[in-house]
């Protein structure tokens, strides 16, 4: 029952798709951005989306990189591996993009990598931060511009190991590989650091759960002094709103990813005390240097919002990859890749950003500090922070040949 | 003669509803059996619990021998009984040839079969089925297209497609006009008339019953009331009080 | 009885005389045509076209038990993943050849399908439906979290060249073959005996057990056809894309292919071939024309739903444009 | 522990049952499997959470009164739609009236995503529902308890209409027996809308009043719709106390599950179901599978 008519329209439907895509030698730099813009990353990715825009226009006003204009193509993973590695893939071979960037969801960024390192293009990551792409899927066209779960729970731990009358922490993670990746190497840096501490075996709900009532029962039930939560989004928000009924703010402490767009939505809702939040590039904690201060001027001018964490990372990813192109005086990926080990770049979250060769691992900072409602802001910022520097979080290069060795098995 | 099938204190509830009280009958092999009564009576329910129909049936039900309680109803039609239903359940949406050669291939038991030798082996005693109920000029239409009567015809051809020994038609001539209730049931006698095979049929059309029927079973409130000929059913002062003088 | 006929005429005449029949002349066409389309166009172009293929068979897997068999699934995802991660552990974990894997992951999704199938068939309608949910998300757990077989969440990447390391072109040319004959597979079964007794047992189950067929042995038989041809569809995905992951078993995957079944035209062959096409076109154009591209569509499929509601075959067979199909 | 654990369960228990009161209500009387029931929750969550503003934040009635008008509002939401969309397609195929209600999930999901964009919001709890009742070391929150009350109050008010109106008598006519509903001259079309209606209505006051409890976003639609549906199934869809039994055998279930088998929380309410079903499957005779 196959029949013409359908022929006929499936052909002019691909004729459209196909259309021309002659790339001229002074054609513009292609940034091509494969991002979660819809599904469960959704609000992430489009603070990152806002910060790449302002960071694309930027470069413009300045002379484009390498004096060549700067392109942002836009596509939506919808926060589908095989949809992101659909559309990378569409943007490297079609629209011939120089770099490949956007990805949230640690499994549309190991498809998007995959991709990346088979086509030879390449791509970086300012969200998604599996550990796997620096161990067993490692790739050379890859660099993560941003600290991975395991150098934000490494941060955790080193905080939690400074407050000294803490002596029991309990646990607790969603059940995917994030939050089992980050509760372990919580642990492994505590106990190392203070072999004091009794660690409470952790528990997993499920990815998304919102009723946390058991898991808070479960929890206060060992009478920790400091739970560690390896949760975000709908879990996070319900571990904080139900944990207030059950004195949890009360009886406990709780450290966990608060970013800036989490602060923003828990808003009210934040307890008066006993939250530590772990974040990426938390604005008010950023050293507020002229640049600093006039991109938040320009994030709050365009977007009637503050930056979050996710929009710091994305500008600071993209004015990375211009540097590289600059002292590579090219954007060819193999130039592009050696040249980002070599450069050492200052961004909005301090001096000396570099990407180690090994792993295209960056040595992003992490920031741990104290949720507190404070007079300046209509939500809550955190207090007393502590920024732990790259280097001293990343896994050792020893460390990961190991891994990647048993991981081969 | 032995029964071909006998049933031993048949007994269904519905809950708190007891539908049939504990019903004993026999059938005689190569007998036209009518069975009538008023609304409620049981007939539909008993015709069902022969055929497999229900679950939870109490007593004893014996075919050609067999013990045959428990048995589904597919099992039974593969034992050779074979049946219609109240309301026409051929498959709407297949055409009057592919309802018969499901029937046919079914009944053949080489539903698995990819082969489509199997139609070309079996067109010839699908048509036969088809002039055997007057639908071979038919054979290309869609059931949903076709008429009531039709319809009936269709389903009583498809019932014989596995020869079965026994035929049971649940209100065959439902809805139909006197003029078609006669011609499918007069074209069901002679189809048995011919093969010597045993049919027991519900009805409610008493002209109906008496051409058709050799000896006609009345049930009243799930029970079996009285047993025998047109004739002497029709003289019965009981069943006259019970069911004809209430017909409506 | 009339004189025997020949035998060739006989089958003619039982062509004439069922329900559903295909238009050979124009399914060369359509095939020349996409590998025309496949040629002439650019990468994205290519892939597009590779899933559209890729979806026409798994949609028309989920149509065999829809439109033939009447057996609404909610979970028919669990067996595009079973194939996709059989195809993709064989090579993995048992470090089979290619060759084995591709065979191994169709099998393991039929094994999936046996398994499930004899537990769903024993119920019906919209129970039916609901046990293969959670046979689905059971599935779907057990991939996203057995770390060390499956990968878990993050899935497998990186272990094979995508497509075999055949160009985009040569591998959408082999994908339409392979579906091209595994569509014409099941093609031949929905009008073999079988698919005959299928379609008897979807359209009454009560009129089908009388007749003597045991209504739940057939609808697991084409539960488990639709799931191995499910884990062809699976496993040529896992090749084309390199990869495989959880939510290839996942509750979006099966809405899908439910939209595509039901878009396309129930109880029609061409059903979810036409569906696949609709659906993944507009899945491609729609993000790429609009932001709010969620919205768009769903007004889209809510006016297809309201103007055509017996599916696209349906209008079609309306409009009189394909006589012997539409059914 | 196991005493706050199965507290904890009955409160869940009770939240899935808001929800899916209104999903089996419909269910029951048209046939229709509404997957955009879900979408209803979360707009229920999202005017809740525009009218609190409005009202007076943080203060009781403020917020219930907020509830209630966001849940009619969300009412006629669900007429519009039932009678511009569904209406038109009652006689086609029940999947048909799937895809369209698919449709709205999408349609829905963008508008929320337009108007309040994809970031969470936070629901103001109400400050005198913030606290807890303390026994000895054991807390019980107030807020749940509160909500649970609601439920009750809820469950109530269905039998009491279900059971002891007009309105009730008619609906279940419609259920039993279409040809009774058409015999006693009950426009069936008007039955449909009014019980849309009423089940848009329990989707938006379910999604009101869980609002402060948890996270309010554009995805809370799909989070919703599967729990819901499987406690209908698990209750026998279109049964209103087998709703209410199957929220609770959930709720507690997932609670107690934290304990015992914490690695099956992903799976656990697909495995009751999946058991729920096989148990009645096997239970059934053997022949007629019906």
């Amino acid at each position: 029952m196959l029949d013409l008519k359908k022929g006929g329209l499936a052909a002019l439907a691909m004729a459209m798709l196909a259309g021309g895509h002659a790339v001229a030698a002074d054609a513009p730099v292609k940034i091509g951005f494969a991002g979660d813009l819809t599904g469960a990353c959704a609000a992430l990715t489009e603070d990152e989306l806002n910060a790449v825009k302002i960071g694309v226009d930027e470069l413009n006003a300045k002379g484009g990189i390498l004096g060549r204009k700067v392109e942002l193509v836009i596509r939506d993973s919808q926060t589908k591996p095989d949809e992101g590695a659909k559309v990378a893939r569409e943007l490297i071979v079609d629209e011939k993009i120089d770099v490949l960037t956007g990805v949230c969801s640690s499994a549309v960024m190991l498809a998007e990598s995959a991709v990346s390192g088979e086509l030879k293009v390449p791509f970086y990551a300012t969200i998604g931060s599996t550990q796997r792409a620096n161990i067993e899927l490692y790739q050379p066209y890859f660099w993560q511009a941003q600290a991975n779960a395991t150098m934000e729970a490494y941060a955790a731990a080193e905080y939690v190991a400074k407050k000294a009358e803490w002596k029991t922490i309990a646990t607790m993670g969603s059940d995917y590989e994030w939050g089992h990746t980050s509760v372990a190497a919580f642990s492994e840096r505590l106990k190392k650091l203070r072999p004091d501490v009794t660690i409470i075996d952790p528990i997993f709900p499920k990815v998304g759960e919102t009723a946390m009532a058991p898991y808070i029962t479960t929890a206060l039930n060992t009478k920790p002094d400091a739970v560690f939560a390896a949760l975000f989004g709908g879990s996070l928000g319900s571990l904080i709103k139900q944990g207030q009924g059950f004195g949890f703010f009360q009886r406990t402490n709780l450290v966990t990813l608060m970013t800036v767009d989490t602060l923003q939505s828990m808003g009210s809702a934040m307890p008066a005390s006993n939250v530590y939040g772990i974040a990426r590039a938390p604005f008010f904690a950023l050293e507020q240097t002229p640049e600093v201060k006039a991109f938040i001027e320009k994030y709050r001018a365009a977007y009637k919002e503050y930056p979050t964490d996710w929009s710091i990372n994305g500008y600071d990813g993209l004015m990375f990859y211009a540097a590289a192109a600059e002292h590579a005086k090219s954007v060819a990926p193999d130039a592009i890749i050696k040249a980002i080990s070599e450069i050492s770049y200052d961004g909005l979250r301090g001096k000396g950003l570099k990407v180690r060769a090994f792993d295209g691992q960056m040595n992003a900072p992490s920031y741990v500090g104290k949720a507190t409602k404070v007079p300046e802001y209509d939500f809550p910022i955190l207090t007393e922070i502590e920024k732990f520097p790259g280097e001293a979080l990343m896994v050792s290069e020893d460390a990961i040949a190991a891994a990647r060795k048993a991981a081969k098995k | 003669m032995d029964p071909i099938l006998s049933a031993r204190n048949i007994r269904k509830r519905y809950g708190a509803f007891l539908a049939l009280k504990d019903v004993t009958f026999d059938l005689p092999r190569g007998e036209r059996h009518a069975l009538i009564g008023p609304n409620g009576a049981g007939k539909s329910t008993f015709i069902a619990c022969v055929a497999g129909q229900l679950p939870g049936v109490e007593g004893k039900m014996i075919f050609r021998g067999e013990d045959i309680t428990a048995l589904t109803p597919a099992s039974l039609a593969k034992k050779g009984i074979g049946r219609t239903f109240q309301i026409s359940r051929a498959f709407l949406q297949m055409t009057v040839m592919e309802n018969i050669m499901a029937a046919v291939v079914i009944a053949s038991g080489r539903w698995t079969s990819l082969s489509r030798g199997l139609y070309r082996d079996n067109l010839e005693k699908a048509f036969g089925l088809l002039e055997t109920v007057k639908l071979d000029d038919r054979a290309a239409a869609r059931v949903a297209d076709l008429s009531l009567g039709d319809r009936k015809r269709l389903e009583f051809g498809m019932a014989l497609a596995g020869d079965p020994e026994l035929l049971l038609l649940d209100e065959p001539t439902a809805g139909m006009s006197i003029k078609e209730r006669h011609y499918l049931m007069e074209m069901v006698a002679t189809r048995m008339e011919e093969t010597g095979k045993t049919l027991l049929f519900v009805e409610h059309d008493i002209d109906v019953v008496m051409k058709i029927a050799q000896r006609v079973t009345v049930m009243a409130r799930g029970a079996v009331l009285v047993v025998g000929t047109p004739a002497e059913i029709a003289a019965n002062e009981e069943v006259q009080a019970i069911y004809l003088g209430g017909h409506h | 009885m009339n004189a025997p006929a020949h035998p060739t005429e006989l089958s003619r005449r039982w062509s004439s005389l069922s329900g559903i029949d295909i238009n050979w002349k124009l399914v060369i066409p359509a095939l020349i045509l996409a590998e025309v389309i496949n040629r002439t166009t650019g990468a994205s172009t290519t892939t597009l076209l590779t899933e559209i293929i890729i979806f026409a068979l798994f949609a028309s897997s989920l149509n065999l038990l829809m439109s033939f068999g009447h057996m609404v699934s909610f979970g028919h995802s669990a067996y595009f993943g079973l194939g996709a991660y059989g195809f993709t552990l064989a090579v993995t974990k048992a470090g089979l050849p290619l060759e084995a894997a591709v065979l191994l992951g169709p099998l393991v999704a039929a094994l999936g399908g046996l398994l499930f199938g004899a537990l769903c068939v024993r119920l019906t309608e919209i129970y039916f439906a609901m046990l293969t949910l959670a046979c689905a998300q059971i599935t779907y757990t057990v991939l996203f979290q057995w770390y060390d077989f499956t990968g878990g969440d993050t899935g497998i990447t990186g272990f094979m060249a995508p497509r075999f390391g055949l160009s985009g072109q040569n591998f959408a040319s082999l994908t339409l073959a392979v579906v091209t004959l595994s569509l014409f597979a099941l093609w031949w079964i929905v009008r073999s005996p079988l698919g005959l007794s299928i379609r008897a047992a979807g359209q009454d189950r009560f009129r089908a057990e009388a007749l003597g067929l045991t209504v739940r042995r057939v609808q697991l038989t084409a539960f488990v056809i639709a799931a191995f041809f499910a884990g062809i569809a699976g496993m040529l995905y896992a090749v084309l894309h390199g990869s495989a992951f959880p939510d290839y078993a996942g509750l979006g995957l099966t809405l899908d292919s439910l939209i595509m079944v039901v878009l396309g035209g129930l109880n029609s062959f061409a059903g979810g071939i036409w569906g696949a096409i609709i659906y993944k076109l507009l899945g491609a154009f729609v993000p790429s024309l609009v932001h709010e591209w969620e919205l768009v569509l769903g007004l889209i499929l809510l006016v297809i739903v309201l103007t055509a509601p017996k599916g696209f075959a349906g209008l079609i067979a309306r409009l009189g444009l394909d006589r012997k199909g539409g059914r | 522990m196991v005493l706050i654990q199965f507290v904890n369960g009955l409160m869940e228990g009770m939240t899935l049952f808001l929800i899916a009161s209104g999903l089996t209500l419909i269910f029951g009387v048209s046939r229709i499997i509404n997957f955009a029931h879900g979408s209803l929750y979360m707009l229920g969550a999202f005017l809740t959470y525009e009218l609190v503003q409005i009202l007076a934040p943080g203060t009781l009635w403020g917020f219930f009164a907020s509830v209630i008008v966001g849940a009619a509002i969300v009412s006629l939401i669900g007429v519009l739609f039932e009678v511009t969309a569904l209406r038109r397609i009652y006689g086609a195929d029940g999947l048909m009236q799937l895809i369209v209600t698919i449709a709205l999930v999408l349609i829905v999901r963008d508008v929320v995503r337009m108007i309040w964009g994809p970031n969470s919001i936070t629901v103001p709890m109400p400050d005198a529902l913030a606290g807890a009742i303390v026994i000895g070391e054991n807390y019980f929150p107030l807020f749940p308890i509160v909500v649970f009350a609601a439920g009750l109050v809820i469950v109530l008010a269905m039998i009491w209409v279900i059971y002891f109106t007009r309105a009730g008598i008619l609906l279940r006519a419609g259920t039993d027996d279409r040809g009774m509903a058409a015999l006693l001259g009950i426009n069936e079309r008007m039955i449909f809308t009014a019980v849309f209606a009423a089940g848009a209505f329990l989707a938006g006051l379910a999604g009101g009043l869980s609002a402060p409890y948890g996270e309010v976003n554009h995805l809370l639609d799909t989070t919703v719709i599967v729990s819901a549906f499987i406690v209908c199934v698990i209750g026998g869809l279109g049964n209103l106390y087998g709703a209410l039994a199957g929220a609770l055998v959930v709720g507690i279930t997932k609670a107690m599950g934290v304990m015992y088998f914490p690695r099956l929380s992903m799976v656990l309410i697909f495995l009751i179901m999946a058991a729920v079903l096989i148990g009645r499957s096997l239970g059934r005779q053997g022949g007629s599978a019906r």
